[in-house]
């Protein structure tokens, strides 16, 4: 029944657009989900305000370039809230598909809240632009119907972190590696890798600590202490945004000294993080370089301080940060918006042909998109960088390695 | 060894002051308090709003929590807990009005506030104390950690205890030396008993209810500081939490509660210094463990089983 | 029993047809199943609660115990989706059997330790050290046994079987002994009801249904995380359906169902900012206004709800 | 009557502690079919513990209870009803939401102690319940509660009934009125233990009496005689002074 219906849209679309191209559609519907309260919303929010963003800017332009019609069309975003509740997002997912037959599906943020997506799509054979979801289990050679818009998969995110220990730490003195995780899919995937880029790599590195905790973590005094006690010349915590407030906290309340600290959200969300931590705290952290930090050279899109402007028009109350998300956001909706105009048709596979034709060529303010042949993001990968302040006392990002893009040397030990 | 012990006590202190709230209502009312946590919550908005908006120090918050949420409380009570009581079975009743109650003012703090965290930074608690402190202990008067058998522990979590030890010592002199309190253990003890005498219960109980959601914001206060930020969508498990503590210790003994949240909180450091990733099951077992083998808790006396 | 027979033909039948024949008429399958799904949970915490009295505030361990139950199946053994939803209820079963000690605890108490039970399956489950067997907190991706028809066609079983339990309950002289003990313990066992043995059959009937539903939910999604399976919104969703449709009836539950669930699909697919808000509003009046359900709406007249 | 009559429940030395308290501190008697025997006493003396202790409710530290000569001590409840023990309690406790009919139902179905079919019908109409049949037992009257729940224990057609404080609370035509029908019970083989403050009811129906101080039996005889015994003259004034 279910795959009948999406055979029977399917050859509708594929008709429509070739034997009348002049029948546009009025309008193109792109379906996604939100979650405005719960455990996910903080990191929802930022993504699909962008999106948003997007289109009523591109509305106001008279809508998007679209191939397929060879015309502009405005776009209409249906969005639905399911309070980061899966069973929620899992129900209206399908209503996007089955009832609004959307043209485009893209995923909520996160990837437990992406999980239901994963497999209606497949099901309905609907092609699935997936915007943060980075969980490894979502791609794999049998699932033609995904791909990975604005984050690295989680299983190759922390390589420069890894690169950076086993090629320069052991000049800098760094032999001995604490790693603290939460044991969630997002940063223990990101911890085993790098477990195993430090093991593979055949440094004389040794991992003297190596520990996961519940998620819901949150406070590390103790934990703090045990790893002082191991001596480590480097800690890595990988953990959200929670995690890393509370953990960054508790080693300025007790006083801990680490030689080097890295954490995942100084970079990603770093006014959310300089907020709760202060300028202070954040001092000589190390992190992952967010593309606003970069000013990456785009090919399409707004660049960076543009984006950054326009944002700050839109989103004056500030109850929504400014970060790594909404850039996430901002560059799925560039991806839809290329892939539109490049795509002669709305069909499924067209559209992933032309997803996948932009690989290695489009280049937004999130660095340069590309693909795996799973669907995974390989491309946009955040250098690991440093933060110091500047002369206001204000937080300010120094890219460390890869020694390509370096614009500073690394404060060891962190003072 | 020592330092998980420590950090526990500090720990598990500032939680007897998380669940000693809970505790006065559930065992003057019977009613199951599901909104505790959210009224934590709210306390750590308070502490918030007089921090970014006045720039204050946060413990200003705490009468400031304390009288708004008292007050709050008596309010709230004449408005639900009557029609509540008259029920066949309150207890149960309770407890999905409460969670009602629990998904309402999680849903208003974030249409008005939004989702993302907040905190207070660690050096403005006890900012107006630093000084004193200074001159007692020497060191320069700002917050920085506090030195306890030559371990640093974070100021905040000291200033936390001992607030929570006043806050502990005040409800038992409430309950032991005072004539509303005397009533109000006679409530809890025999309810029944306790109207038959002719008590006015209902004054009694909208007492401890504002009393109880007054200790829930007070120990709001000091949730950015424990917990290292807060959101709207956190009361939840400051809730589950809080029910571990109060069933550790005894239902209407608030030395049970401090008990029990000590024992939660040294056990919890040792898990997480020996057994890291199986923190988070301790609580429930504790909580399971506690009710199966000795369903009074461990100061109480009063069994209830089916 | 000609009673019995009614209670078929005019509720449960018709349900099951219709559920059955929606699929071809409206195309989102995924919001009937769910609707199937909260059938059997409401009805399952209709069995342990209508007619036993104890509300299971962590229900959704057995339906988690169940989505595992049949992912490990299938991920270890190969095993036909079937059969593994069978082990799904078997597993759930067997979580019920272990847990049967709570059910000495009495009201709130009772609901607490659920919960908390819930919560600790969910941090086994979900602990990187049980990586090998579970994937831990990486999540479930089940290939090979994915088909939605059949999932779907699977649930009408289970709610088939979830309805015959209660239209059981509803008339048999067992069902009767079970609101004996519910109502009091002590009479009822004066009444030669074996009080402990009557309670457990029901609160393993109800882990049934919920763990086969859990399978079929598991078998249905295919990909999932342990955060999913145990959701604290299934036990909620289920509890609040059957409390404001009215428990210890055959309807109430599942028109509790149709009209809350209905509504909550509605506001989230026009309005969604203020779901939670109107959500945790109408619970509240629920329990103020009409604490035994919709139905006592026609039971205060003096009609018969079956 | 033959001079030593079977007995029918024989409790010997039983003792019961709740924490150092003893409820219980070695009480023994007994009583025979078709006897209606009195337990009295001051308040606190363990008469309702006693029967809590014969109906299951509590297991005994130490003693034993045997039943038609096989010991039954710590026996769970039901199994106790089906081989012939049933009570009442002293606030009736009936299954509020159900029916009268029903409430008497889950007893017949559950708790028949005799091979023999006992007609529901005749025993609501007996009791005057028949015409509140299919009411929920939440709108009867206080004293109808009471009836209902000696109902429930006669639906099981015990062999032995305890009374723990029935009259309390009945205006003295419904005194008279249960009298005779406790009396008929007996009078159809039943025993039946009596627990009562008034003295007056008890003088009426029973034919002994077991007077309970502090955990034991320090009398057993007529209430006739008892009164003449300084020692239970003294535990009941110091019991009405301690009340």
């Amino acid at each position: 029944m279910i795959r009948k219906a999406s055979i029977a849209l399917a050859a509708a679309l594929t008709l429509g657009t070739q034997a009348f191209a002049a029948d546009a559609p009025a309008e193109i519907k792109i379906g996604t989900l939100y979650a405005s309260s719960g455990r996910y919303a903080s990191i929802s929010m930022p993504v699909h305000s962008a999106l948003k963003l997007w289109v009523e800017q591109k509305n106001a332009e008279g809508g998007v370039y679209v191939k397929a019609f060879d015309k502009k069309i405005p776009i209409k975003l249906v969005a639905y809230d399911d309070q980061s509740n899966t069973a929620t997002a899992a129900t209206l997912y399908n209503q996007l598909v089955t009832q609004d037959k959307v043209d485009m599906l893209v995923a909520d943020s996160g990837s437990v809240l992406t999980a239901p997506a994963v497999t209606i799509a497949r099901d309905h054979k609907m092609f699935l632009f997936d915007q943060t979801g980075t969980g490894a289990s979502f791609f794999s050679k049998d699932n033609p119907y995904i791909a990975l818009m604005a984050d690295p998969v989680s299983t190759i995110w922390p390589k420069p972190v890894a690169d950076f220990i086993t090629h320069d730490g052991p000049g800098l003195g760094i032999k001995k590696v604490a790693i603290l995780y939460s044991t969630n899919e997002f940063t223990g995937t990101q911890a085993n890798a790098v477990r195993k880029f430090i093991k593979d790599s055949g440094a004389p590195i040794e991992i003297v600590y190596d520990q996961g905790i519940p998620t819901e973590t949150t406070n590390y005094t103790v934990i703090i202490n045990n790893i002082l006690a191991k001596e480590p010349d480097a800690v890595i915590h990988l953990g959200y945004a929670p995690n890393d407030i509370a953990f960054l906290r508790n080693v300025q309340d007790v006083g801990a000294k680490f030689k080097m600290l890295f954490c995942i959200y100084p970079g990603l969300e770093t006014e959310l993080l300089e907020k709760n931590v202060g300028a202070k705290g954040l001092q000589h952290v190390f992190t992952y370089v967010p593309p606003q930090e970069l000013e990456y050279p785009v090919n399409f899109g707004m660049k960076m301080s543009d984006f950054k402007k326009a944002w700050d028009a839109k989103y004056k109350d500030g109850k929504i940060e400014f970060g790594f998300n909404s850039v996430a956001g901002y560059t799925t909706a560039l991806v839809l918006e290329k892939t539109l105009s490049v795509a002669t048709s709305l069909d499924r596979m067209e559209l992933r042909k032309a997803v996948f034709s932009l690989s290695g060529k489009l280049k937004t303010l999130d660095g340069t998109f590309a693909l795996d042949e799973m669907g995974g993001q390989i491309g946009e990968l955040t250098p690991l960088g440093q933060l110091e302040l500047n002369e206001h006392g204000h937080i300010k990002f120094v890219s460390i390695y890869p020694h390509e893009t370096a614009t500073g040397k690394p404060v060891y030990p962190r003072p | 060894m020592l330092y998980p012990l420590v950090a526990g006590v500090l720990f598990g202190l500032y939680f007897s002051l998380v669940g000693i709230g809970l505790n006065l209502v559930f065992g003057v009312m019977r009613i199951v308090n599901l909104a505790h946590g959210d009224f934590l919550m709210l306390g750590a908005f308070v502490a918030f709003g007089i921090y970014t908006a006045a720039g204050l120090d946060p413990l200003v918050g705490i009468p400031v929590a304390f009288a708004l949420f008292c007050v709050a409380g008596l309010l709230l009570y004449w408005v639900l807990v009557p029609r509540l009581q008259r029920a066949r079975d309150p207890e149960m009743l309770s407890f999905i009005l409460f969670f009602g109650f629990s998904q309402v003012i999680e849903a208003l703090t974030t249409i008005v506030f939004g989702t993302s965290e907040r905190s207070i930074p660690s050096r403005q608690l006890a900012s107006s104390l630093a000084g004193i402190r200074a001159s007692l202990f020497g060191g320069e008067a700002t917050n920085g950690p506090f030195r306890i058998f030559g371990l640093s522990f974070p100021a905040s979590w000291v200033v936390a205890a001992t607030v929570s030890v006043i806050a502990i010592i005040c409800v038992y002199l409430y309950l032991y030396r005072t004539r509303l309190g005397t009533l109000t253990r006679a409530v809890m003890s025999r309810r029944d008993e306790a109207v038959a005498t002719g008590i006015n219960v209902d004054r009694v109980s909208a007492a401890a209810f504002g009393i109880g959601l007054g200790l829930a914001a007070v120990a709001g206060v000091f949730a950015p500081f424990m917990f290292g930020s807060f959101t709207p969508a956190f009361g939840i498990d400051a809730t589950v939490t809080s029910f571990v503590v109060v069933v550790l210790g005894s239902l209407g003994n608030p030395l049970g509660t401090a008990l029990g949240g000590v024992v939660y909180g040294v056990s919890y450091m040792l898990v997480q210094t020996y057994l890291s990733s199986w923190a988070d099951l301790l609580p429930y077992v504790l909580l399971i463990a506690i009710l199966l083998l000795r369903p009074s808790g461990l100061l109480g006396r009063r069994v209830r089983v089916a | 029993m000609p009673d019995t027979l009614r209670h078929y033909l005019i509720i449960a039948v018709p349900l099951l047809i219709v559920m059955a024949v929606l699929p071809s008429v409206y195309s989102n399958h995924l919001l009937l199943f769910n609707f199937v799904i909260f059938f059997i949970l409401a009805q399952g915490v209709n069995i342990i609660y209508g007619f036993t009295g104890y509300l299971p505030f962590g229900y959704v361990g057995f339906f988690g115990a169940g989505a595992y139950g049949f992912a490990i199946m299938v991920m270890h053994l190969n095993a036909p989706a079937p059969l593994a939803v069978l082990v799904g209820g078997a597993v759930a079963v067997v979580l019920g059997l272990i847990l049967t000690p709570l059910l000495r605890l009495a009201g709130a108490y009772f609901s607490i330790a659920n919960l908390a039970a819930a919560l600790a399956v969910l941090h086994l489950v979900a602990n990187p050290a049980l990586e090998q067997i579970t994937k831990g907190p990486y999540g479930v991706a089940l290939n090979g046994t994915f088909n939605p028809t059949m999932a779907y066609a699977g649930g009408i079983l289970i709610l088939a079987l979830t309805l015959g339990i209660v239209v059981y309950l509803k008339n048999s002289s067992f069902g009767l002994a079970l609101q004996a003990v519910r109502e009091d313990s002590f009479s009822a066992s004066m009444s030669g009801v074996n009080v402990v043995k009557m309670r457990t059959v029901a609160w393993l009937a109800s882990a049934l249904v919920a763990g086969l539903a859990g399978g079929v939910f598991a078998w249905y999604v295919s990909v999932f995380y342990p955060d999913n399976v145990f959701s604290a919104d299934f036990s909620i969703f289920a509890i609040v359906f059957a409390l404001f449709g009215g428990v210890a009836t055959i309807s109430g539950p599942l028109i509790g169902v149709i009209i809350l669930y209905g509504i909550y699909n509605l506001i989230g697919f026009t309005t969604p900012q203020y779901f939670q808000l109107i959500y945790g509003l109408l619970i509240m009046a629920l329990v103020l206004f009409l604490p035994a359900g919709l139905v006592s709406l026609a039971t205060r007249r003096g009609w018969y709800v079956p | 009557m033959s001079p030593e009559p079977e007995r029918l429940l024989e409790v010997s030395g039983v003792v019961k502690r709740f924490g150092g308290f003893h409820a219980l501190d070695g009480l023994s008697f007994h009583v025979s079919p078709g006897e209606i025997l009195g337990l009295v006493g001051p308040n606190g003396s363990g008469k309702t513990t006693a029967i809590n202790v014969i109906s299951g409710l509590y297991a005994p530290d130490a003693g034993s209870v045997s039943f038609l000569r096989s010991p039954v001590g710590g026996m769970a409840s039901h199994k106790l009803v089906h081989l012939g023990i049933n009570r009442t309690f002293q606030v009736p406790k009936p299954f509020m939401s159900l029916t009268v009919k029903q409430n008497v139902e889950v007893a017949h179905t559950y708790g028949n102690a005799s091979d023999k079919a006992l007609p529901m019908a005749d025993l609501l109409e007996r009791f005057h319940l028949a015409e509140v049949a299919n009411r929920p037992a939440s709108d009867l009257t206080n004293v109808q509660q009471k009836t209902l729940d000696l109902v429930r224990a006669l639906a099981t057609q015990p062999k032995l009934l305890l009374l723990d404080e029935l009259a309390a609370g009945l205006n003295p035509t419904e005194l008279d009125w249960i009298a005779g029908e406790i009396k008929t019970l007996a009078q159809s083989g039943l025993a039946i233990i009596v627990v009562e403050h008034l003295m007056g009811f008890i003088e009426q129906i029973t034919d002994r009496v077991i007077v309970m101080n502090a955990g034991k039996e320090i009398f057993e005889g007529t209430l006739a005689v008892a009164v003449t015994v300084p020692e239970v003259v003294e535990v009941f004034l110091g019991g009405e002074h301690a009340a």
